[in-house]
């Protein structure tokens, strides 16, 4: 039987026909559609166990509290704890994606000697080696710490310095130190009890101070009252987020802040709106409202506004003295709803030796922000989790990352009552990670444990039975009956909480007009941020939506 | 889509937008499988050849259609409108009963009185035992000459009226040369014998389709006029007083075969 | 005569005039290209995913929904023609039947086609008719055009097995045979269809609820637009196969049709022009005054983003609804080939402006009133994609018409 | 008894920060936006937008709207035009699903939204080696080419569901069915709860003459809805005759 065309062309005929009839196609067409549900390059989420667990963000000053989704070991999603009495279960944006930052493609988990990957055992030699030929620098951002102490003390047996670098925040209460002769880390602002508060620059709604505290003050006493029981004016030269929130905002020309103040302190004083009679800045009242572009009626107004609902407090973004005299003439040095002292319990910082003219190494603890680079000569060994980008040390080496480190919290510079929070580390440290402390300890076992610091520190505050412990519900410190059981709950992410502030024993004299300092750039909250890199998914605020335009840091 | 999938509810919206559709649906592939189905019909009903012929039929240019009782001059003019079967012809024996008018001479090629002609330009002849023999005629013979090959049926298969017979290849030209008659072939000759098949019909076949006579002249003249005309499409020349050259395919390879061929041999 | 010549020569149909064999295939060449490039942008979208076009979450539709709509506006001469010649027994329209089959066929392949790499995951096109909900208009369009696809293909057959050589193959011819007896049967499903998708493709807009610029009250589960695109499509079909006809005398210089089918064509676009031009108008003025403000949308907020976009509107009604319509009908108009061309490209060109008005323009306005007016600008592989349906559509065309008697009514008989 | 979950946020609460966004592409895995994606072609189920007064200068207001899916009670345009029943009106929570697995990536239900709330994946989902682990399991990962939008954390009701049963109750908690936005705000701006509940505090507040929706004239009856005291911004509630506003930064 020869085979024609034609049998060849029913033939494919019949085979497509009977190839529908067979289940081949539709299973072919099942499986590609099931292949496009899970396709090999898209990750699967681990399942595991699912623990929710208490500790706090070490990232910055804060110390926000933070309940731990854990899947399978690892955070798969954080959250503000409700029962924290400074938060009050707020955290910034970035902590919601804190969680992620530990696999952030700038994570840092070698160490480089200037830019070349090197190892921990050559990075211990060098540093030996520069240790024994003179003196060393230790640079700390979070000063208070257990881990401080170690630092501290390091420092001093090798003849070194101890520098601690301080935020915005801080450096705004300096002028107050200064004038009251107290250290800066014993002051706060009475925020609860103020009525009215002039912010020059502050972003006290981005990001200012312990997130959660001040904005949960602004929701509950301003937010859309048109008479609220808190008033808030932002004198700032742009709408920020906070000045478009405020009750009142006021645009000041770029810079001129303290002609603003200086104005401002003319017409309180001329016009009687405060009990103090000075000192006066020696700028007339109309140079001032020319060089800060504001009218003068408009500046009268201000400072009427400003008195209209005491108490009043001025808080800046910088240590502009000129705006901070402000409160000297407002009275809100020493009293309710002003800057406080808080009660004093731990030991100071802040009186710091300079650091000796023949340093050989400069360590910079992984705590300092990324952008501050010391005026020093000799070698720079640098702590970080991220590489923030443009070496600036001669060697990196990389520090715990998130939830890594068994660290402590001190108070929070704006805070006007103590705290203490431990932020227990819910993930091993990686071993290619170090903190400082650990690194010095390395060379010297004499150093102060953090461990065991931490454990004092609890025993401590058993001790003086002061303040309350805020777990679940608050108890008072009086009634633990052991300081072990204390430290437990504390090592459970409770807060320690001291006694409200004594306003009385703050007194603070001006003689002169201070002479306005530079100004400091205004900040929001990526900048109070402390790691060089944001969460990637930060990138929704200023990539994916119009809400934000871009940080200036880099996004690695 | 169907009440066993997730999803589906028994909702009016569904049944009805789904028996439309399937409605819809059924009547398309319906209609192509009905189509399919005659189209296997006719092959088993050995009605494709006849079929096909039709359509080509149809297709034909005006001037190829003209009726035998025209050709034989018996007609001023007439359409065939019966595919030239004229065993289905109504005024086949109207017509036929006229006197014909054509001058034998008038033919350009010789033709055999005693040879049952078909429009396809073979020859028929019913031999003593009932047994037909067919051959290509002289015009088709001046035309191809010696083919370059042969393709005859095998002996015993069949052969469909107006179906092809057997296809010759020359200068690259396949020509198909269509069956006068249906039957079985009982054996094959070729070229160079005087006949190409011998078929052996199922019946006592009618043969009045095939032309005869005074016909036969007028047709090959009115043929050779056609050729006339499409060869001095290329070139104007041809045959010396109207008798044709042999093998005017190597004779005259430029001018368009392929379209000579296709009206020689009826075939689109 | 070369070898290939000559093996060209034998597929085309003995005695039809064409161009040689070398300036076909120089014709051919540029719509390769262009046919080719497409095939590659396609491939990129397929492999690396939509974010290849300019597309985004607010412009969720570009270009391509514009060309679909657009393109199966046009190809609607196919079903309508068939519904004239063989339900209204029209048949003086024979002559251009089978190159509206061909257009048809070629504008909804293509449209299917581009659909299949617009949407985010083809795979799983299929599962349209496994969960269908009949409640959306994309499932009636997607049910009718897929069903409409497969009458085009059964009525693209028998012209296409009519080809010299196909015919050789009896199977062929016979089934030809056949198939031609029941072409009417597919003509009236495939008006019924046709009438459904054509309509449907309005709703696809007009069931917007929240795009108060698309959003029209209808007639039960139909808003108006559903009527009026079937209004359009049919008044457009028949411009476009005038249109494409003539493109093809005046390419091959030759007379294909008579210019009195033609004239039918304009008269029946014509008369449909006309009856949706007014449609259309009242259409307008009830949304405008009636449907837009009970939404609280005003002219307002449609017409003052962009000075053009206000022309739109009138534009696709007068200069290029209600002139041809005019231009078709009036006998003194109508005899004149030249306006009658002039009529039937400005229909073309009306119904792709309304189409892209529904599309494009429903998009770029913005609905929350905070939101801006968006423009988009196509990617290249957009574009590309574009340009490969148009190839295709011309390369298919010329095809049948060098090898397919796509004319053969002409032919005296 | 079926609920209806909806959210009233107060605009004179939101300070424009943003964790609410945060939050939620955190727990909806949501990955890190791809290089090239911008505001109209990244994924932010829950997304804060500015508002203007449009005035310049010392006159110039400005405000923050988080805008998330509305879950539209009525002809929620959606549902009706998916051609695959890949959005589904869940009618006991009132929760219009997106079930990303059953999605052709047609987009007409993003065309369909009116508050432009559905994203389409242009990318596909991709994370820095490792980061996988930080997943959240309870939400699985959308692929490439197909439509998401915000499903009220239907995790976390699908979990208060468990812990109801497991206790032997029919109704889940209401605190314990708080989406990741709610939860994530940090002036407590978003007010979560049934609005079918005549006396949950939500429902309450969506009655005070402060509140109001989104585009309600065109009657889809959002069950997100918004509360401010102040007059320019309840203007942009809806269509004004004039010329609207543009958005800032666009």
């Amino acid at each position: 039987m020869k085979f024609s065309r034609r049998d060849l062309l029913i033939g494919t005929v019949g085979i497509t026909a009977g190839i529908a009839f067979t289940p081949v196609p539709w299973k072919l067409l099942g499986d590609a559609s099931i292949w496009t549900q899970n396709w090999p390059w898209i990750p699967q989420p681990s399942h595991g166990p699912v623990e929710t667990k208490l500790s706090a963000c070490a990232l910055c000053v804060a110390g926000c509290g933070m309940r731990v989704r854990m899947a399978a070991g690892f955070p798969v999603g954080v959250s503000g704890v409700t029962t924290n009495p400074v938060t009050q279960g707020a955290l910034c944006p970035l902590g919601f994606a804190a969680h992620q930052l530990n696999w952030h493609p700038a994570r840092l988990l070698t160490v480089r000697h200037n830019g070349r990957a090197s190892s921990w055992p050559e990075a211990q030699a060098a540093f030996a080696k520069t240790c024994a030929e003179g003196p060393v620098a230790v640079i700390d951002g979070r000063p208070g710490r257990a881990a401080s102490a170690t630092l501290e003390v390091f420092a001093a047996k090798h003849n070194g310095s101890y520098q601690a670098v301080s935020g915005p925040e801080t450096n705004a209460l300096v002028p107050y130190a200064a004038w009251s002769e107290v250290p800066v880390s014993a002051l706060g602002y009475d925020l609860e009890n103020a009525r009215t508060i002039v912010s020059f620059g502050a972003p006290l709604l981005d990001g200012w101070g312990t997130p959660g505290r001040f904005t949960r003050l602004w929701s509950e006493r301003a937010a859309g009252q048109i008479n609220p029981q808190l008033r808030l004016i932002q004198i700032e030269p742009s709408l920020s987020h906070t000045a478009a929130r405020a009750w009142r905002w006021v645009a000041v020309r770029e810079g001129t802040q303290s002609a603003l103040a200086a104005a401002l302190a003319r017409v309180l004083v001329e016009e009687h709106l405060v009990k103090t009679q000075g000192p006066l800045p020696d700028m007339t009242l109309e140079q001032a409202a020319v060089q800060a572009g504001i009218p003068i009626t408009a500046i009268r107004d201000l400072a009427h506004a400003m008195v209209e609902c005491a108490p009043t407090v001025v808080i800046t973004s910088d240590s502009d003295p000129t705006v901070s005299a402000l409160n000297v003439l407002l009275g809100a040095i020493g009293t309710p709803g002003g800057i406080v002292l808080k009660t004093k319990m731990n030991q100071q910082h802040g009186s710091v030796p300079a650091a000796p003219a023949t340093v050989r190494a400069t360590v910079i603890d992984g705590t300092v922000p990324w952008d501050l680079i010391p005026p020093t000569q000799g070698e720079v060994f640098r702590f970080a989790a991220w590489d923030g980008g443009g070496s600036n040390a001669d060697w990196l080496l990389p520090s715990p990352g998130f939830l890594e480190e068994l660290t402590d919290i001190p108070t929070a510079p704006t805070s006007s009552i103590e705290t203490y929070t431990i932020a227990t580390n819910l993930l091993a440290q990686p071993q290619e990670t170090q903190t400082a402390a650990q690194f010095f300890s390395k060379l010297d076992g004499t150093l102060p444990d953090v461990d065991k610091s931490i454990h004092a520190r609890c025993e401590q505050i058993f001790q003086a039975k002061l303040g309350t412990i805020y777990a679940g519900k608050p108890t008072p410190v009086a009634q633990f009956t052991s300081g072990a059981k204390l430290e437990a709950q504390l090592r459970n992410g409770s807060v320690w909480l001291g006694e409200s502030p004594r306003h009385t024993t703050l007194r603070c004299a001006l003689k002169t007009w201070p002479t306005a300092a530079a100004p400091a750039p205004v900040t929001d909250w990526t900048a109070t941020w402390a790691p060089p890199v944001l969460p990637l998914l930060a990138a929704k605020l200023y990539q994916e939506s119009t809400l934000r335009d871009a940080p200036g840091r880099s996004q690695a | 889509m169907f009440p066993w999938i997730d999803g589906f509810h028994w909702t009016p919206t569904h049944i009805i937008f789904l028996s439309l559709f399937g409605a819809a649906l059924s009547a398309i592939l319906a209609t192509a499988a009905w189509g399919l189905w005659r189209t296997l019909g006719d092959f088993r009903k050995h009605l494709a050849a006849a079929t096909c012929w039709r359509e080509n039929f149809g297709e034909l240019p005006a001037v190829e259609k003209r009726c035998r009782h025209e050709l034989a001059g018996r007609l001023p003019s007439r359409q065939c409108d019966h595919a030239f079967d004229c065993r289905t012809c109504p005024n086949y024996d109207k017509f036929a009963a006229l006197p014909a008018n054509v001058p034998a001479s008038r033919a350009g090629v010789s033709y055999s009185d005693n040879l049952l002609y078909h429009r396809g330009h073979t020859w028929v002849r019913g031999d003593w035992d009932g047994t037909f023999a067919i051959g290509l005629d002289e015009f088709a013979k001046h035309l191809v000459g010696s083919p370059e090959s042969v393709k005859l049926p095998e002996v015993c298969d069949e052969v469909e009226s107006e179906g092809i017979a057997w296809t010759m290849i020359k200068n690259g030209h396949k020509i198909r040369v269509r069956s006068p008659l249906a039957g079985t072939v009982i054996s094959t000759g070729g070229p160079d014998s005087d006949f190409y098949l011998k078929i052996l019909p199922h019946s006592q076949p009618n043969l009045r389709h095939l032309l005869k006579g005074p016909e036969v002249a007028g047709w090959l003249a009115a043929e050779v006029d056609r050729l006339q005309m499409q060869m001095s499409k290329g070139k104007a020349t041809l045959a010396d007083g109207g008798t044709m050259m042999p093998d005017l395919m190597d004779a005259e390879p430029g001018s368009d075969w392929d379209a000579i061929l296709e009206s020689t041999f009826i075939d689109r | 005569m070369s070898e290939t010549a000559l093996v060209d020569r034998r597929w085309i149909e003995r005695g039809a005039e064409r161009a040689s064999t070398m300036r076909f295939l120089l014709w051919l060449f540029p719509w390769v290209c262009l046919l080719l490039l497409g095939v590659y942008a396609a491939g990129l979208c397929f492999y690396y995913g939509l974010n290849q076009t300019n597309m985004d979450n607010r412009f969720a539709f570009g270009l391509w929904i514009f060309l679909d709509l657009t393109v199966i506006a046009l190809g609607a001469g196919a079903f309508f023609t068939g519904f004239l010649v063989y339900i209204l027994k029209q048949q003086d329209l024979k002559p251009v039947l089978n190159s509206a089959v061909v257009i048809g066929l070629t504008c909804y392949s293509g449209a299917v086609a581009v659909l299949m790499v617009d949407v985010g995951q083809p795979l799983r096109a299929w599962f349209t008719f496994w969960y269908p909900n009949t409640h959306s208009m994309l499932t009636e369009v997607t049910f009718c055009i897929s069903c409409y696809l497969l009458v085009l293909v059964l009525e693209y057959i028998p012209v296409l097995v009519k080809n010299r050589q196909l015919r050789r193959v009896p199977s062929f011819l016979v089934f030809e045979h056949q198939a031609h007896k029941l072409v009417p049967v597919l003509a009236g499903v495939g008006a019924f269809l046709s009438f459904f998708h054509q309509g449907s493709l309005g709703g696809l807009y007009g069931v917007l609820r929240g795009r108060p610029f698309a959003y029209r009250q209808g007639f039960m589960i139909w808003p108006s637009t559903f009527f009026l695109f079937i209004l359009s499509a049919i008044a457009v079909g028949p411009s476009f196969l005038m249109l494409v006809v003539a493109t093809a005398e005046k390419i091959t210089g030759q007379k294909l049709v008579d210019f009195r089918v033609y004239r039918k064509l304009g008269f029946i676009s014509g008369v449909m022009l006309a009856i949706y031009v007014a449609a259309k108008a009242i259409d307008t003025y009830v949304w405008l005054n009636v449907t837009s403000p009970s939404m609280g949308f005003g002219p307002w907020d449609y017409y003052s983003y962009w000075p053009l976009s206000s022309t739109f509107l009138f534009t696709a009604t007068v200069p290029l609804g209600l002139l041809p319509a005019i231009l078709f009908i009036v006998p003194r108009t109508a005899r004149h080939r030249g306006l009658l061309l002039l009529a039937a490209a400005l229909t073309c060109c009306g119904v792709a402006l309304n189409r892209f008005v529904m599309t494009v323009q429903t998009l770029a306005l913005p609905t929350l009133p905070f939101d801006p007016f968006l423009k988009y600008t196509p990617s290249w592989q957009e574009v590309a994609t574009f340009g490969a349906v148009v190839a295709y559509g011309v390369i298919v065309y010329s095809l049948s018409y060098r090898y397919l008697p796509m004319f053969e009514a002409m032919k005296g008989e | 008894m079926s609920a209806r979950y909806g959210m009233v946020i107060d605009l004179d609460r939101c300070t424009g920060c943003g964790a609410c966004m945060i939050a939620c592409a955190a727990e909806n895995n949501v990955s890190p936006p791809e290089p090239r994606a911008t505001w109209r072609t990244g994924i932010t189920p829950m997304v804060v937008r500015a508002l203007s007064n449009g005035k310049d200068g010392t006159d110039r207001r400005e405000a923050f709207i988080p805008i998330t899916c509305m879950h539209c009670e009525h002809e929620t345009p959606c549902v009706s035009v998916c051609p695959q029943q890949a959005v589904e009106f869940d009618k006991s929570t009132g929760i219009v699903m997106q079930m990303p697995q059953r999605c052709l990536g047609c987009r007409y239900c993003m065309t369909a939204c009116p508050y432009h709330a559905r994203y389409f994946n242009w990318w596909d989902p991709q994370w820095p080696p490792g980061m996988e682990k930080s997943l959240n399991p309870g939400v699985s990962v959308r692929m490439r080419g197909v439509v998401e939008k915000c499903n009220l954390c239907h995790s976390r009701y699908h979990d208060a569901l468990q812990k109801a049963a497991a206790a032997g109750k029919k109704e889940i908690d209401v605190a314990d069915y708080v989406p990741a936005c709610v939860e994530a705000c940090p002036t407590g701006a978003i007010q979560f709860g049934d609005l079918a509940d005549p006396k949950d505090p939500a429902t309450i507040a969506a009655k005070s003459p402060d509140a109001f929706r989104l585009l309600e004239a065109i009657g889809t009856e959002p069950k997100i809805h918004y509360k401010t005291t102040q007059a320019w911004i309840r203007a942009l509630a809806d269509r004004q005759s004039d010329r609207p506003t543009e958005a800032p930064h666009v």
